[in-house]
């Protein structure tokens, strides 16, 4: 029963990420996305990560997600606009480019995937059941210690690159103020 | 004992280069307000009273040396402290051979300086030469009295980059085009320099030093036991081959006569007397390394007989006097080392020292010349100067003498030397020999083809706008030094048959002794020897040749270009081939230059079709009817260089997944 | 029955290939940082997938769900550059196409 | 949480070997307290200059009392990271005081520019220090983020826009790659501390983690910029603000150094040689390119790219040796600090021509500077001799020092190839030289200068560390 449910996940996460990519409107590329993270949340959850599972929704989902529907919507590029999108066929509009691309990404996939096959037979354990987890199998304690001693540092760390992030979004984002004209400007 | 004081031998230049630069600035900021205003006088003295300084100095190690003691050395310096198996210390060294040149350098340097402080006055940028012209002479001096190689190799860049900074002087003159000069004279040197460093790379990493001393003892050690054979012969070739480009060597001298495109004093100083013998010097100082690998030696007599054949036949039919003399510099060369491919390494320093006078001389004559027919250079519009400037006439007669060999001056004792060296050797020598007499007869007709052109026959010139004239005392002084230098210079290395002692070769003795003894280890017990007899014979037919061609050479060119002419429509092909080099350097533009840069023009399309798009992007805008299409092709460039990162990425990848374990 | 580990990974190696697809071959900047995010995610699949390979269950691997916690804060702060720049592109030409900017050439 | 845990990873050592990012990280608050409270507003350059000089005290420091290994053996701050720690700081200085004189002319953002200039050095000593694979993460992204930004913070100048983000664009994917690549090492060994993994690679990697560690390099081999990840370089460095692209190109090109010279040991062992073939590529495609370049930015660019291949040489000649010898490292430490001298003065004589408006982005444009500047001049021609590699500069012994650990690890044939390719290094050094001092002054009349004392002083900082590293290296070497 579980497994079926993780293989109905991943055939989600596989098809929604397909979608992300050929989908000719942003919004719908967008929705796709959120679906694709919502499957991935449900397999954190059979394996026994509920805490990443609500941090995949909250974050991922909620804020990031959202903050690019934000954009698409206020770049108004819901509707197909000729200028920015792929007009015929997202995927071939440049066939040299397309195809270049799908020969890169199919390469390093398959790299990937050798690498994977050929290194299950080392891996330490013997490889099944593992979805779903045994019982009492309860990552956070462990996770919240490690992350405040062992991982203090980048976990300050990442405080301040939200800050610094905060300032360098605000520089770019932010309507042009006037700048003076253009005495040392390169013409 | 130690001796600091031998650091500020180069110091003292040093120090003259920086005032000099001082003035300079000075010049350039007083120039911003008043225009008009005289370029820094004061900077000739500056360089001169250091260049004095130095020789004085080195007089006065010379003075030490002579007595009992065979070297200085100053404390060393720990430039690279050790620590992971890399430890350079450097010191300054003045033994017997870099003493000899030291006082060469300087002592010719100091000449050539006051002759300059003439030469250029009234040039823009007279601070500016002095100051690279100090510069030089420092970066000279630390090549030669370097106790290690990497020493020397810093002064070896070093002259490398004066070189260039002072062929380009006038970059702002119309004809030659100084700035190209200079940079094919750089890149030319810079492929020496590779090897130089790979050669040195390679004695590091058998020896495990790069001090001469030490270097010595392994190369000793190595060379009478017989090991290392493979890696001696090949580090030979490759300071060979860093020799060859500082040097003006076949196939590396193409730069050299390019290099005349700079002011008269720098061809005299680097291109004829001091920079251009520092690769003779690497060899004499390492002079064991070589006599261990008969293949290097035959190799370095082979191409400098070569080379002395080619530049010395090129020299025939120049028509720029700078032009002749710089090839007839590069035979010269050649004969140096075709005396240090016979192992006549005291030979080959003799003739560095009696060319370093004579061409000197010669040099700065033909600068004087130059100078007073308003930069003329062509010798088929001069002709009959004897009578305007007599001093000139008589001391480049006296240089020519000496270069062309005419029996008992300078030049033919040196030249006489080498050839008898080569003819003892034997064997493939023989052949060698052959070709550094032929050598010696082209050098003799050109010598005086030259001079005739020069100074004999009617004036080609018009003679109502140019008013040829005598050069100032400053600059003739210098020449008659010279001149009398070129003469009486051979006394330091007079023939056995003479039953004197060989001056030189005592003095040097110290220094090749382990270089001879190697020689001796691998002939077994027989060094080139000839009888008196035969260097009697050799002495007479040297002398023969030598007036022989010499006269003929003047006879035929005395009375006007009726000869030259003669020349040109009889043979225009052996003529075009002559005054061309053999078609070398095209040969190089088209070998070697062309394909570089069709490469990088290559690469560049390459990358720009792929990645930047430049040509692609000026297409789509010039046809902006191809439009769509086009921009398809030019678009998403972020896209390219991710799929060339994604490209290698996988590549590695892949290489790795299939890869062992 | 239950899940092997290689299935978990092979998902997030086909996921990880789908986003570079995507990087590769849009041109719409915001489907282009959209991709980044799923190559992002097959990592924290495979980080979790490794997590629970090398757990036992009184010891769990921490270090992979603690990474995949930074990498979600830090797919945020990369989308939130990366959108302020689209904004920033999308004011000077009006257009969030990769094709707009290839002024930079020699 | 139990004390006894706390006390156990927050001691003395630890604070030791964080001080040097919490000194940087605390001058970042005070710079945004300064911003925001008027009155503070004019203590701004004293507040960064007073962090960097801090952390720098605090990397000092540490030198004298190296810290191995901190916080459960995720961080270290020993001698080596300390050191680099110096060099990004220097770096980071250089790059702030040139940006000084470039915006000068009020600009709005400067505080921000301020603080993201202060953000970035944190994250290269993370990324130097980094046992611990998430730690270097941070630190990148640490190191990027502010990058990007400053990268097209001219937005006024498309060209400055678009360098940010082709920047971002292709950082981004490299972050992707990384991270998949760190992903699969981690399900093929269970672990991100860099010890254990060196210790498992010791008895051999899985595939899987081998394809990992191939990602991996891959993104690193994009901060370095190796061929044929460097295609960005021309273009982002042409496009950001030039005090900007000083820190990409070096403060950022000595961190990706640092931490791949650190996980070599991860690298299947016959790499080497696929390696050394990078970075002999990668020197040719940099020489070659930098040959046909008419725009010295560019020119520069191409240049760094070359250098990073001889950096490269050194990774691969530290994988064929197996360990992290004395050597290798004090080469790429004083390989980097020169470049950052070396680097950094050419790069900012750029951004202050550039503030003159003298148009000089075209090597045509710097005919005469000779006689126009001649102390600029001067400083320019040193520069560019030290990048040549030409003996009494910097750029020459460090040179020497890559190539003899190449050949101490039997990799002869390409440090012979990288010899090679030096000398047609020289050929495009040159033609800058002789622009400067051998072609007469274009007819533009240059605008009057305003007097520019702070870069004035950057630039006779770097131009005496060139020297002096040239001429008594032992003064560096002797801290190493």
């Amino acid at each position: 029963m579980v497994d079926l449910l993780f293989y109905v996940a991943a055939l989600v996460a596989v098809l929604t990420a397909v979608g992300v990519v050929l989908a000719r409107n942003p919004v719908v590329s967008v929705v796709s996305l959120l679906s694709c993270f919502g499957s991935l949340a449900v397999i954190y959850l059979l394996a026994g990560f509920q805490f990443l599972a609500a941090i995949q929704i909250l974050v991922y989902g909620g804020a990031i997600m959202v903050l690019f529907l934000f954009v698409v919507m206020l770049l108004n590029l819901g509707g197909l606009n000729p200028e920015d999108e792929d007009r015929d066929d997202p995927l071939f509009h440049d066939r040299r480019r397309s195809a270049g691309g799908l020969a890169v990404a199919v390469a390093l996939g398959s790299a990937s995937l050798i690498g994977i096959l050929r290194g299950a037979r080392h891996l330490a354990e013997p490889t099944n059941g593992l979805v779903p987890p045994e019982e009492g199998f309860d990552a956070l304690p462990a996770l919240a210690e490690a992350m405040f001693t062992r991982y203090s540092l980048p976990f300050e760390a990442a405080s301040v690159l939200l800050l610094a992030t905060t300032v360098g979004v605000m520089v770019l984002a932010k309507r042009q103020r006037s700048i003076p004209p253009a005495g040392e400007e390169r013409s | 004992m130690t001796h600091d004081w031998l650091w500020l031998i180069p110091a003292l230049p040093l120090l003259g280069s920086l005032l000099c630069a001082l003035q300079h600035a000075q010049v350039l900021r007083g120039r911003a307000t008043n225009p008009d205003l005289q370029p820094g006088v004061g900077a000739g003295a500056t360089a001169i009273a250091a260049m004095a300084a130095a020789f004085g100095l080195c007089l006065r190690g010379f003075g030490d040396i002579v007595g009992e003691t065979e070297l200085l050395q100053s404390s060393s310096w720990a430039w690279i402290p050790g620590g992971g198996g890399l430890d350079i210390q450097v010191a300054m060294v003045l033994d017997r051979l870099s003493g000899a040149m030291a006082l060469v350098v300087t002592g010719v340097g100091l000449l050539i300086h006051v002759y300059a402080a003439g030469y250029m006055r009234g040039d823009a940028g007279y601070a500016k030469f002095f100051a690279f012209l100090n510069l030089f002479v420092t970066m000279m001096l630390v090549l030669i009295l370097s106790g290690n190689m990497v020493g020397t190799f810093v002064g070896w860049e070093g002259v490398g980059l004066c070189s260039y900074l002072l062929i380009g002087f006038w970059y702002d003159r119309d004809g030659g085009n100084p700035g190209h000069a200079a940079q094919k004279a750089f890149v030319v040197n810079r492929i020496g320099d590779a090897c130089f460093l790979l050669g040195m790379f390679l004695l590091f990493t058998t020896f495990g030093t790069l001090d001469y001393a030490n270097l010595i003892e392994g190369i000793r050690a190595a060379a009478m036991g017989g090991e290392n054979a493979g890696t001696l012969t090949l580090a030979a070739l490759l300071l060979f081959g860093g020799a060859c480009g500082k040097s003006a060597q076949f196939p590396l001298f193409t730069w050299l006569p390019d290099a005349m495109a700079g002011p008269t004093p720098v061809s005299a100083l680097i291109h004829a007397a001091t920079m251009v013998t520092s690769g003779i010097y690497l060899v004499i100082r390492l002079n064991p390394l070589f006599a261990a690998s008969e293949v290097a030696l035959f190799l370095v007599a082979a191409i400098g007989a070569a080379t002395a054949l080619i530049a010395g036949s090129s020299a025939l039919r120049q028509r720029d006097l700078k032009g002749i003399l710089a090839y007839s510099t590069v035979s010269q060369l050649g004969y140096m080392f075709l005396a240090l491919g016979s192992g006549a390494w005291v030979a080959a320093l003799f003739h560095v020292i009696t060319h370093a006078f004579f061409k000197a001389l010669l040099f700065l004559g033909a600068g004087s010349v130059i100078h007073g027919m308003h930069e003329e250079k062509d010798v088929h519009k001069m002709g009959g100067l004897r009578r305007h400037m007599p001093r000139t006439f008589i001391t480049f007669t006296c240089g020519a003498a000496a270069l062309s060999g005419l029996p008992l001056l300078s030049g033919f004792f040196s030249k006489d030397e080498i050839l008898a060296h080569t003819f003892a050797v034997g064997g493939a020598w023989w052949l060698l020999w052959g070709v550094g007499l032929f050598t010696a007869a082209l050098t003799a007709y050109y010598s005086w083809r030259m001079v005739a052109l020069v100074f004999f026959g009617e004036e080609r010139f018009d003679v109502a706008t140019v008013h040829p004239h005598e050069s100032p005392p400053i600059m003739t002084v210098p020449l008659m030094v010279l001149a009398a230098l070129s003469l009486v210079g051979g006394i330091i290395g007079l023939p056995a048959v003479f039953h004197v002692p060989h001056l030189l070769g005592e003095w040097l003795d110290p220094v090749v002794r382990t270089g001879n003894e190697i020689l001796e280890h691998r002939s077994g017990g027989h060094l080139p020897h000839l009888s008196h007899t035969m260097e009697w014979i050799l002495l007479g037919l040297g002398s023969a040749i030598a007036l022989g061609c010499a006269h003929l050479g003047f006879h035929r060119n005395k009375n006007g270009l009726a000869a030259e002419v003669a020349f040109e429509t009889d043979h225009p092909k052996l003529h075009g081939a002559l005054s061309d080099a053999w078609g070398i350097d095209r040969a190089y533009y088209a070998g070697v230059v062309t394909p570089v840069r069709f490469l990088a023009a290559l690469v560049a399309v390459f990358i720009d079709a792929f990645c930047i798009d430049g040509a692609i992007n000026a297409m789509a805008d010039a046809a902006k009817r191809a439009g769509t299409r086009l921009k398809a092709f030019a678009d998403g460039q972020v896209a390219s260089y991710g799929l060339w990162m994604g490209g290698g990425a996988a590549v590695i990848a892949l290489l790795w997944a299939l890869g062992g374990n | 029955m239950s899940v092997p580990t290689e299935h978990l990974l092979a998902l997030a190696a086909i996921l990880f290939a789908i986003g570079v697809a995507g990087f590769f071959t849009r041109r719409n900047l915001i489907v282009v940082l959209m991709s980044i995010e799923l190559m992002l995610n097959a990592a924290n699949l495979t980080f979790v997938a490794g997590s629970r390979l090398h757990s036992s269950t009184g010891a769990v691997q921490v270090d992979g769900p603690i990474f995949v916690i930074f990498i979600i804060a830090v797919a945020a702060v990369e989308a939130a550059v990366g959108l302020a720049l689209v904004i920033a592109l999308y004011r000077q030409k009006q257009t969030v196409s990769l094709d707009a900017f290839a002024r930079l050439e020699d | 949480m139990n004390p006894d845990l706390i006390a156990q990873y927050f001691n003395a050592e630890c604070a030791a070997a964080l001080a040097p990012l919490v000194t940087l990280a605390g001058g970042l608050l005070l710079l945004i307290v300064a911003e925001w409270f008027e009155p503070m507003n004019r203590l701004r350059p004293l507040l960064f200059v007073g962090s960097i000089l801090g952390a720098a005290w605090a990397e000092v420091a540490l030198l004298n009392a190296p810290v191995a290994a901190v916080l459960g053996g995720t961080y270290s701050a020993d001698k080596a990271s300390a050191l680099w720690g110096l060099v990004f700081l220097a770096s980071t200085l250089i790059a702030w005081v040139h940006a000084r004189s470039y915006y000068r002319k009020s600009r709005p953002f400067l505080g921000e520019h301020d603080m993201l200039l202060l953000t970035a050095p944190i994250g290269m000593m993370m990324m130097a220090g980094a046992l611990d694979l998430t730690v270097f993460f941070i630190g990148l992204e640490l190191l990027s983020i502010p990058l990007y930004c400053l990268a097209s913070f001219r937005r006024d100048r498309s060209e400055s826009v678009e360098a940010g983000l082709k920047y971002f664009v292709l950082g981004a994917f490299s972050v992707g790659l990384f991270l998949y690549g760190a992903s699969l090492i981690y399900a093929a060994t269970g672990t991100l501390s860099l010890t254990a993994l060196t210790a498992a690679a010791a008895t051999g990697f899985s595939p899987m983690a081998q394809v990992g560690m191939a990602f991996v390099l891959g993104s690193l081999l994009f901060k370095l910029s190796v061929w044929p990840f460097h295609l960005w370089v021309p273009d982002v460095y042409q496009g950001a603000p030039t005090p900007v692209t000083i820190l990409m190109a070096t403060g950022t090109k000595a961190a990706a150094l640092a931490f791949t010279l650190r996980i070599t040991g991860l690298l299947p062992e016959s790499s080497a040689g696929l390696i050394a073939l990078l970075a002999v590529l990668t020197m040719a495609a940099g020489n070659l390119g930098a040959l046909v370049q008419s725009n010295l930015k560019r020119l520069l660019a191409y240049s760094g790219v070359a250098h990073a291949g001889t950096l490269l040489l050194l990774v691969a000649a530290q994988r064929a040796s197996g360990e992290l010898s004395y050597e290798a490292t004090s080469a790429a430490l004083f390989y980097m600090a020169a470049y950052v001298a070396t680097a950094g003065g050419a790069f900012g004589l750029l951004a202050w021509l550039e503030a003159d408006g003298e148009h000089f982005t075209q090597i045509e444009s710097l005919k005469g500077l000779g006689r126009r500047r001649p102390a600029m001049a001067a400083a320019m021609t040193l520069f560019l001799l030290s990048l040549g590699g030409i003996p009494a500069t910097g750029g020459f012994l460090a040179k020497w020092m890559v190539f003899s650990v190449t050949l101490d690890a039997h990799l002869t044939g390409y440090a012979i190839a990288g010899v090679l390719m030096s000398v047609i290094a020289l050929a495009y050094y040159l033609r800058v030289i002789a622009a400067m001092y051998m072609e007469p002054a274009s007819d533009q009349v240059a605008p009057p200068m305003a007097k520019r004392t702070d870069a004035m002083l950057a630039t006779a900082f770097c131009a005496a560390a060139v020297l002096v590293m040239g001429v008594l290296p032992s003064v560096f070497l002797g801290l190493i």
